[in-house]
């Protein structure tokens, strides 16, 4: 996971959004800031800790095991299910942590993506252009 | 029995979300809203003082959401996050009650609650958090319902609708290059430590500083929060945006904006960089301090050349938090306190300023104060209320503003930060001229009728938004008459700051289930 | 009342394949679920049209076969255009036709043009307003007529049988 | 206007990829899935099916008031997460129940499934409201 | 019983194969064909077919397992949008005005609005 | 009543009753003059009660808890010093507080102007009265905020508006450089508190030996200089003339003025002794004495006049005190005390005069005036008296401190020897004579001459007695004082001196004192005076012709360069430093951020490569990240914007694909959605746009930007490899925490789910938020069209 | 594995046309075909990966890419014919 060919990768995309987001139309600007959230979303999973091989999507269910079922029980845990998972099989799973992690960036990149999109659809009709250097009535 | 004091930081950020969403359901009932809305802001208020109390006599509180211990997100109320959390909420009660006579209608009654009370849950909730992404979270959350309100309509409306999307665009493309720095950061210290619980990250950046098995790229990470919370707080050079979205907001929001809002980078810095990094601490004192003074300099000689009142006091905040991060740079308890009371009162000021311009647009029908005059015969409150802030800003006595000039000034001389000081005092004299400037443009001279705009007529402002400035300023005039209580808090919030032990065994010490 | 029958078992049976398992639990589920989820939309379910349950039960072996004559029919087609692709030389006469429909429903319309799309050469582009031509991209316009002629006597007659 | 085929095809689609979104939804918690993804997958059909029959036309017999969706599905989360502080718990410690049904058989409930039902609205709510909004203006 | 499975399993990797070997000559039709038009062709109706190929064996493998029931929900549904998406591209080429290529012997084509 | 107590009294019943103006005035209507004379009556009362103590030798303490965190306490300190300058400020404020019942008119916003006054006058007592710097400098602000709202009081004149900034910049300026100073005191010494330091000769010497010692002194000098229009900060008094005359008379000769002057004598134990302290002072002030001579006696305005010899009078105090290094401390001290006292007296009178001539005459001009010693003579008595004095006439006060003047400008030029033994005399004399010349002139001036009649009333007559008797009354002070100097000598000059060279003093001050030196310069001085008057013309028009030809030197022609164009220079500053254009501002974000992180690695050189890389990895792989790359090129290149958003599409579905390779299936799915939805939302966006947008980048800026670019793909790169070296050693991820009680804890077994909903829930309650926010946010973004203004 | 290796390999071929399109047009439709063609690729890959590793995890994300394929490229099609979207 942690191969300098993706850290390369991650690296030429955050030059690449860089250089776009330096550009003077507004929509080359969004799509450079979209390039850049992949970059940093591709980022965020590649620094994942550990070098698993498998999803992170267990085997096992409650259903295997025998219980009583009660509602915050915290003795349901230690004492019925901790043999569902053996200790140290973690070691095969990638670090479930970064993809959490990834997803609320996703989500919330999405947020904001929408909503400078229509913004940009609301300069454009203000100001007649796409051209950022024209958003310069606010200045000094 | 559920004993509410013992929830008393969730609740001061899943009132609000929650409440956001039933001001949603109550669109149809504008009246109900309003008032059921200024009543969950009245309860917030007392939660806050709730905690801020307990945080006082029972020392940090820690609240394990989830109840997951440091593998799950913990809120952390110590004394600056609790203090910044009644700021807050002071605040938003204030100008939520100004807003309900200053935003136009339809705005005021399909969005305006919800996205204010989101505003407030994103401000609650980062002060509050002590995990590092959940930050991010809610600097997301608060960002973008800034820029939601930036948008909306004012009642009286001055200000061009294509300056708000030009400000809003500004704003939200470098917060959002913030936030993406900020992610690498947050990435990269998972990577290297392991864990995203604060306190936890602390004590392993310690530990491994202290075994010298600390990577370098740590502080490169340490300089990228710089970018963060700079960016958030507006200091040079990654203050551009502030002048343009600050005046362009609408009067409460603006309060919202300069008084709260851009403390949020403050708290980040006094957190992160005192409780993760403070074993490197020195480092980056002199780089703080830097960027603190290039602030001053900029905001102060800025303000000067505006005319526009609000944009004016957009650059008078630039400068002020300049200050404050001077205070943080030079890195002493006695310093912080100095920012921390220095913070408190921009923050009661600035905002009460805004509110107050907020009038005087409604007045004037400009933002323009050259094409103002003659006004302190015809808006007298106005007029008083403004010299109150001004010269609270600009360290008058007896206003606030002066003692936390005093204490921030006491305070660098006391840590022997000569030619800081110095610089700072300097740059104290162009608040003052920009301050008087304004106040006299505004107010004296005379009234210039033909210059005045169309669609505003003169007149007295409503009861609604007169309140909270009027309380603003008795707050003002405490604070300067009788800062003690403040002084004492921030003498002990610094002494929190300054030494993170408690608050890291606050956290770390708890039952894991 | 009707259409919502008619419409839950087709629905119970899609549940089963996206959630993956198939088993009678699953498609009693499905089968409540179903109705509820296109309730909404009844608007564009047809609703208010008459429906004989004999009549579509008697075409689905008919829209089996009809299937099954599909897929060899995509099988040739697909070896014809590899052909094609793989050729040293690419050497082709394509150009689109107008082909008129005797068909009317949707639903005729519809497979038909699948159909034309699915099979050798052709490629349905649009469909006249009018329902009463389409216009078909194929590969080998050579012979327009050959191609109408092939549309009308080969697949309109499955789709007729299968689908009205 | 698109074709009639393409408005057909759509049709077939649209109880398919509801049913789908549903199963992502309650699959989720173990499987891929969950409220957000089950969320875009609704919206993201629904958009087809505005797309395909003209915004105008479909929200002439189907038009719900997008926001209380979003509203809905946050307040169910919030309250969901609520619901531990009256049970002497903290604020989103979650439940985990198994109920054993004669027909069924055992089902497990989770109050984290709950919560997921609030993204899923919340997810659904926003994306919509934003395209209608957008594509009324438009 | 094992003969029967041991068979399927041959076949299956044999319809896998194909149906890669299809999708990849869809893929290459797209690069080497004339226009728009041709290459939709390629893609829908070859890679279709090779797409659904690599799903039907992956049912003979697996049989109705979920692994095998999402696999024939994914065929279907290639099978029953990919034309849909050809004839809007198709159809949006065309009256777009992306040209016939210089091949083509006959476009009987009328654009709705145009006929007026 | 303790005296401490009496103190603070005295202190705040001004403010207190200030605030009570506006409710009095509803009673009072236009008599609320009476209430402020009331209230200023019985401040006047309250000290006088405490000066006994002092003239008896001793000093009154007092003190109340305010903000110990700050180490800061309310307190309070008089001695000879604080009691004299207080006695001036409470008694020259009722007699100016009468006079103003005549002066205002009853059409004035009255409550206002004695509101004001009031608030001055309790500021002024509370600098005098004040034992710490910091509470010094609080009353120092608020007398000069006050003095700004009274110059402005006509706030409709652009004139007084133009007065009051310029007060408010220069004495503010001073006052927060002296802060700065009182900040070094406090390094230095320990303390705010002004006695503590006052009576622990260790302490003063410590401040000797400092190395701070001269900047502390500067800092505080220069506070000094601002207040009391000393230096350059000269500029501000004149058109401070714009207040009120009765403001003038109270603010701006009488009162205000002197904080400065006390401030010296306050410090005057701290620093004085040294050369810095003789050099500082008294150098200030010689010059300040002739320029400012010379400049009032060219005035013709007749309180630019007085406001000019404001000046130079006080440049005599300042001087006076700068020459206690080198002789005896004593006679200077003395001297400057006695003259400050005397100087209050006859200024205040002659402000007085001058307002009651302009009242009168509705003009203050001189050349328009003229001839009126027949019509007002009781007026024309006054001025004499008080013209006779500041001239240095005997019998009149003025006359003896003048003489002690020169005895100690003698007594200078001898201690410091050649050239200074004729030089210092001789500026004191140039002094002397430009005040005699522009005293004659103001008498002159007005009561002399031809009485003129275009643009004056026709009937000009004295004034009402409530305007008179208050400069009457100060007339009589004038020759008591003359005649009697043993009375105010005793009661406060002794006592004052005392306390600042803290060694008990006795001063025989007697109108003939034979023919000494300092007789015969006086002679001299009179002498001069009158031919250089009768030469006005000539000297007048050398000005003119020097003004003319050399505008620059002037403070006033830098004042208005800075302050007036200061919002047009300052305007052109910040739009270079905030052009407007959002590449800027992002350039300097990301430069910031490659600029600091560019610090380590620099420092680091080789040593940021980590040992070891990982470069295993399957063709496919590489392949789909490139791919990734070329997609993300397309959509930086391809200049219309549909290609440009199929190929980010593109390189979305692609990144999904890596998230498929990276086990990540729910970050897959999640990335098509949203790759999707953005798309649809692009699409939405771009329909009104242009359909493309073709710019022609030039070389520069494409190299800057490429190197910005690779900066930033560089800095990124390096991070990145560090950081994913792994955690480091002894400590563990949370992760595996997750996977081992996903199941078993919160009942699920997508790992990445759980964690989503259950483990770190919280994250997505804000992360729903947002996306509810960006709805709201929408929809105001739609509807925000209402302002077109 | 080898069989897995081989598919990838080989559709990961598949898609250098798809980006060569994607790339050079020379028309929007050219584009539009080539990024459906793209997504049914990666379907393609989704499945063996699916099948190979024995999880249906990735099936799932096979069947919503291509729902999503189909929605977006009938998306951009209306757009490209008509100009507008919804
Ligand atoms: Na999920
Ligand atoms: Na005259």
């Amino acid at each position: 996971m942690n191969n300098t060919f993706l850290s390369l990768t991650i690296a030429i995309l955050f030059g690449i959004g860089t250089f776009l987001i330096l550009r003077r139309d507004i929509v080359k600007v969004i799509i450079g800031l979209g390039i850049l959230s992949h970059a940093v979303n591709v980022l965020i999973v590649s620094v994942g800790i550990f070098d698993g091989t498998r999803v992170p999507i267990l085997a096992g269910s409650y259903n295997e095991a025998e219980t009583t079922g009660s509602v915050f029980n915290d003795n349901l845990a230690e004492d019925i299910l901790s043999p569902v998972v053996q200790a140290g099989t973690h070691i095969d799973y990638v670090d479930p942590l970064v993809q959490a992690l990834v997803l609320t960036a996703i989500v919330i990149s999405l947020a904001t993506t929408a909503f400078i999109l229509i913004l940009a659809y609301r300069i454009h009709e203000e100001y007649g252009t796409t051209d950022i250097r024209e958003l310069r009535r606010l200045w000094g | 029995m559920i004993i509410l004091t013992d929830h008393l930081p969730i609740l001061l950020i899943a009132i609000p979300i929650l409440s956001s969403m039933v001001m949603v359901f109550l669109k149809g009932s504008p009246v109900l809203q309003k008032n059921l809305n200024v009543f969950i802001y009245f309860c917030l208020v007392i939660l806050a003082i709730m905690l801020l109390q307990k945080v006082w006599t029972g020392g940090i509180m820690v609240y394990e959401v989830g109840e997951w211990g440091k593998y799950g997100i913990i809120l952390v109320a110590d004394l600056l996050s609790s203090g910044m959390v009644l700021l807050t909420l002071g605040i938003s009660f204030l100008s939520l009650i100004y807003s309900l006579d200053y935003i136009e209608e339809r705005s005021l009654n399909s969005t305006y609650h919800s996205l204010f009370n989101l505003l407030v849950a994103g401000l609650n909730g980062s002060f509050l958090t002590g995990d590092i992404f959940n930050l991010f979270v809610f600097f997301e959350v608060l960002l973008l319902s800034s820029c939601g309100l930036v948008i909306a309509n004012e009642k009286v409306g001055v200000t061009r609708s294509s300056d708000k999307m030009e400000a809003t665009f500004k704003y939200l493309i470098l917060s959002m290059l913030g936030s993406i720095v900020m992610l690498i950061a947050v990435a990269s210290l998972y990577a290297t430590v392991g864990t995203l619980n604060m306190a936890d990250i602390a004590v392993k950046v310690s530990a491994s500083s202290a075994a010298g098995t600390l990577p370098w790229h740590v502080f490169a990470i340490a300089l990228l929060f710089i970018v963060v919370f700079g960016n958030k707080a507006a200091i040079f050079p990654l203050h551009y945006w502030l002048p343009d979205v600050h005046p362009t907001a609408p009067s409460p929001i603006s309060a919202m904006l300069s008084g709260v809002l851009i403390k949020i980078g403050v708290y980040g810095m006094l957190r992160v960089f005192f409780l993760i990094f403070r074993d490197v601490l020195p480092m980056f004192q002199p780089i703080i301090i830097l960027m603190a003074l290039a602030t001053i300099v900029v905001g102060a000689v800025s303000a000067v050349g505006q005319t526009d009142i609000k944009r004016m006091l957009a650059y008078s905040s630039i400068g002020q938090i300049g200050y404050i991060f001077l205070g943080i740079g030079m890195g002493s308890a006695l310093t912080i306190a100095a920012s921390l009371v220095y913070l408190v009162n921009h923050a009661v000021a600035k905002s009460m300023l805004f509110l107050t311009s907020g009038g005087i647009i409604h007045h004037a029908g400009t933002r323009d104060m050259y094409r103002m005059g003659g006004m302190i015969k015809s808006a007298p409150l106005m007029a008083s209320m403004f010299l109150v802030g001004a010269m609270s800003i600009s360290g008058i006595p007896p206003m606030g503003g002066f003692i936390a000039k005093f204490v921030l000034f006491k305070a660098g001389i006391q840590e022997e930060y000569y030619i800081p000081v110095a610089i700072a005092i300097l740059f104290a004299l162009f608040t003052l001229f920009y301050m008087m400037r304004a106040w006299m443009k505004m107010f004296w001279g005379t009234v210039n009728d033909s210059e005045r705009q169309g669609n505003a007529t003169p007149h007295a402002p409503a009861l609604l938004m007169a309140i909270p400035i009027i309380i603003l300023a008795l707050i003002i005039v405490v604070l300067g008459l009788y800062a003690e209580p403040l002084l004492a808090l921030a003498q002990a919030t610094a002494e929190q700051i300054v030494d993170p032990q408690p608050y890291i065994d606050a956290v770390l010490t708890r039952n894991v289930r | 009342m009707k259409r919502y029958l008619y419409y839950s078992i087709p629905l119970g049976i899609m549940w089963c394949f996206v959630h993956g398992t198939v088993s009678i639990q699953n498609f009693l589920f499905g089968l409540l679920l179903g109705p509820v989820v296109i309730r909404p939309f009844r608007e564009l379910y047809d609703f208010d049209q008459e429906l004989s349950f004999k009549r579509e039960v008697r075409k689905i072996p008919k829209q089996i076969i009809y299937f099954l004559v599909l897929i060899m029919e995509i099988t040739k087609a697909s070896i014809m255009v590899s052909k094609i692709v793989i050729s040293p030389k690419i050497d082709i006469k394509p150009g689109i036709i107008a082909v008129p429909l005797r068909t009317r429903t949707n639903g005729g319309i519809t497979a038909i043009a699948n159909t034309i799309t699915l099979t050798p050469g052709t490629l349905t582009i649009d469909v006249a307003d009018d329902r009463s031509v389409l216009y078909v991209h194929s590969i080998d316009a050579s012979y327009p007529e050959s191609i109408r002629m092939s549309i009308r006597d080969d697949l309109e007659r499955f789709v007729l049988e299968a689908f009205e | 206007m698109t074709t009639l085929i393409t408005k057909t095809i759509t049709k077939i689609c649209l109880p398919l990829v509801i049913l789908f979104s549903i199963s992502l939804l309650l699959a989720g918690h173990n499987n891929p899935g969950g409220g957000f993804i089950g969320g875009v997958m609704f919206a993201s059909i629904i958009s087809l099916v505005y797309v395909v029959f003209g915004l105008r036309y479909t929200t002439a017999f189907f038009n719900p008031d997008w926001s209380r969706w979003l509203a809905s599905g946050l307040a169910l989360a919030s309250v969901t997460a609520f619901a531990a502080i009256p049970a002497g718990h903290n604020f989103f410690r979650s439940a985990v129940e198994f109920i054993h049904l004669p027909v069924i058989g055992e089902i497990e409930l989770v109050s984290a499934a709950l919560f997921d039902v609030g993204v899923y609205f919340v997810v659904i709510g926003t994306l919509l409201f934003i395209l209608k909004n957008v594509g009324e203006d438009t | 019983m094992s003969f029967i499975i041991s068979a399927l399993n041959v076949l299956s990797t044999a319809v896998l194969v194909i149906g890669l070997i299809f999708v990849f000559l869809g893929m290459l039709g797209l690069l080497r064909l004339p226009d728009v038009y041709n290459r939709l062709h390629a893609t829908t109706k070859v890679a279709t077919l090779g797409a659904f190929g690599v799903m039907a064996s992956i049912v003979l493998n697996v049989g109705f397992t979920p692994i095998g029931i999402k696999a024939i929900t994914v065929g279907l549904f290639l099978l029953l949008t990919a034309p849909i998406a050809s004839h809007m591209i198709g159809r949006a080429a065309r009256r777009h005005g992306v040209e016939l290529c210089a091949e083509s012997v006959i476009d009987e084509y009328i654009i709705a609005g145009e006929t007026d | 009543m303790d005296s401490s107590t009496i103190v603070m009294l005295a202190i705040f019943i001004p403010f207190i009753f200030a605030f009570l103006v506006p409710v009095a005035s509803k009673l009072l209507k236009q008599r609320i003059g009476w209430f402020a004379v009331a209230i200023a009556l019985l401040t006047l009362f309250l000290i006088l009660k405490i000066t006994p103590i002092i003239v008896h030798g001793d000093t009154i303490y007092g003190e109340i808890v305010w903000l110990p965190t700050a180490g800061l306490t309310f307190n309070v300190y008089a001695d000879g010093l604080s009691v004299l300058i207080g006695l001036l400020a409470s008694g020259i404020g009722v007699i100016i507080m009468t006079y103003s019942n005549g002066y205002m008119s009853t059409k004035e916003d009255l409550p206002r102007y004695y509101q004001y006054l009031l608030l001055f006058m309790g500021s002024m007592i509370g600098m005098v009265f004040s034992a710490n710097t910091i509470q010094l400098f609080i009353f120092w602000e608020l007398t000069s905020f006050t003095s700004f709202m009274l110059i402005g009081y006509w706030n409709d004149k652009p004139e007084s508006i133009y007065g009051a900034t310029k007060a408010l910049v220069l004495t503010a300026i001073g006052g927060l450089v002296m802060l700065a100073g009182f900040l070094l005191l406090q390094v230095i010494t320990g303390t705010f508190d002004i006695p503590t330091i006052l009576h622990d000769e260790s302490m003063i010497q410590a401040i000797h030996g400092h190395e701070l010692f001269l900047i502390t002194l500067v800092l505080i000098f220069i506070g000094a200089a601002a207040k009391s229009a000393q230096g350059p900060f000269y500029i501000w008094l004149p058109n401070a003339m714009e207040a009120p005359t009765p403001v003038s008379a109270f603010l701006h000769s009488a009162t205000m003025v002197k904080a400065g002057i006390y401030l010296v004598a306050r410090i005057h134990p701290l620093f004085a002794g040294t050369d810095a302290w003789f050099i500082l002072v008294s150098g200030t002030g010689m010059i300040t004495m002739v320029v400012a001579g010379f400049l009032a006696f060219r005035q013709t305005d007749i309180k630019a006049i007085l406001a000019y010899s404001t000046i130079s009078q006080l440049a005599y105090i300042m001087t006076m005190y700068g020459y206690t290094t080198y002789h005896e401390p004593g006679i200077g001290v003395a001297a400057a005390t006695f003259h400050l006292v005397n100087h209050a007296t006859f200024k205040a009178s002659l402000f007085l005069v001058a307002g009651i001539v302009a009242h009168e005459a509705a003009t203050r001009d001189i050349r328009k005036l003229g001839g009126l010693r027949k019509e007002m003579p009781l007026t024309f008595i006054i001025a004499c008296i008080g013209a006779f004095a500041m001239a240095g006439l005997p019998p009149f006060n003025g006359f003896l401190s003048k003489e002690m003047f020169y005895e100690s400008s003698l007594e200078m030029g001898v201690a410091l020897g050649s050239p200074f033994t004729l030089l210092i005399p001789a500026i004191a004399v140039m002094g002397g004579v430009l005040t005699f010349a522009y005293s004659i002139k103001f008498i002159d001036g007005i009561f002399f001459g031809r009485r003129q009649t275009r643009g004056l009333p026709e009937h000009i007559h004295d004034p009402p007695a409530v305007m008179l008797i208050p400069a009457a009354f100060l007339a009589a002070l004038v020759i008591l004082f003359g005649l009697f100097p043993s009375i105010p000598v005793h009661a406060v000059v002794e006592p004052t001196t005392a306390g600042i060279i803290r060694e008990d003093v006795e001063l025989h001050i007697k109108m003939w004192h034979g023919f000494t030196t300092p007789l015969m310069m006086t002679i001299i001085t009179f002498m001069i005076g009158l031919g250089v008057y009768t030469k006005y013309g000539a000297i007048a028009a050398w000005q003119d012709r020097f003004n003319l030809r050399y505008p620059k030197i002037s403070v006033n022609y830098y004042y208005d360069l800075l302050v007036q164009n200061a919002q047009a220079s300052a305007r052109t500053i910040s739009s270079i430093t905030q052009p407007g254009t959002v590449k800027t501002y992002m350039s300097a974000l990301i430069l910031t951020v490659v600029v600091l992180v560019g610090i380590p690695i620099i420092l680091l050189g080789a040593d940021i490569i980590p040992q070891s890389l990982n470069f295993d990895i399957a063709v496919y792989e590489v392949l789909i990240m490139l791919f990734m790359v070329i997609a993300g090129i397309a959509a930086a290149l391809l200049p219309a914007y549909l290609p440009a958003i199929i190929a980010l599409s593109a390189l979305g579905y692609l990144v999904s694909l890596l998230f498929i390779y990276l086990k990540a299936p729910d970050l897959a799915l999640t990335q098509i959605l949203v790759e999707t939805l953005s798309t649809i939302i692009f699409l939405l966006v771009i329909v009104k746009m242009p359909q493309k947008f073709r710019e022609s980048i030039p070389t520069t800026t494409l190299v800057r930007d490429l190197i910005i670019a690779g900066a930033v793909a560089s800095t990124v790169f390096i991070i990145l490899i560090n950081a994913t070296q792994g955690i480091i050693p002894p400590f563990e991820s949370l992760s595996h925490y997750f996977i081992e009680n996903s199941i078993t804890l919160a009942g699920g077994r997508n790992v990445v789910n759980v964690i989503i909903v259950d483990f770190r829930g919280y994250d997505t309650l804000g992360e729903i938020s947002v996306l509810c926010v960006a709805a709201f946010g929408v929809y105001n973004l739609i509807h925000s069209r209402g302002n077109k203004t | 594995m080898n069989l897995l290796i081989f598919s990838l390999t080989f559709m990961v071929l598949a898609i250098i046309p798809c980006i060569y399109r994607i790339v050079k047009g020379p028309t929007i439709p050219d584009r539009v075909v080539a990024m459906d063609a793209m997504n049914t690729v990666i379907v393609v890959m989704l499945g063996v990966y699916s099948f190979v590793q024995g999880s249906v995890f990735f099936m799932d994300v096979a069947l919503v890419l291509s729902i999503l394929s189909f929605v977006g490229t009938v998306t951009i099609s209306k757009y490209l014919d008509e100009g507008v979207v919804l």
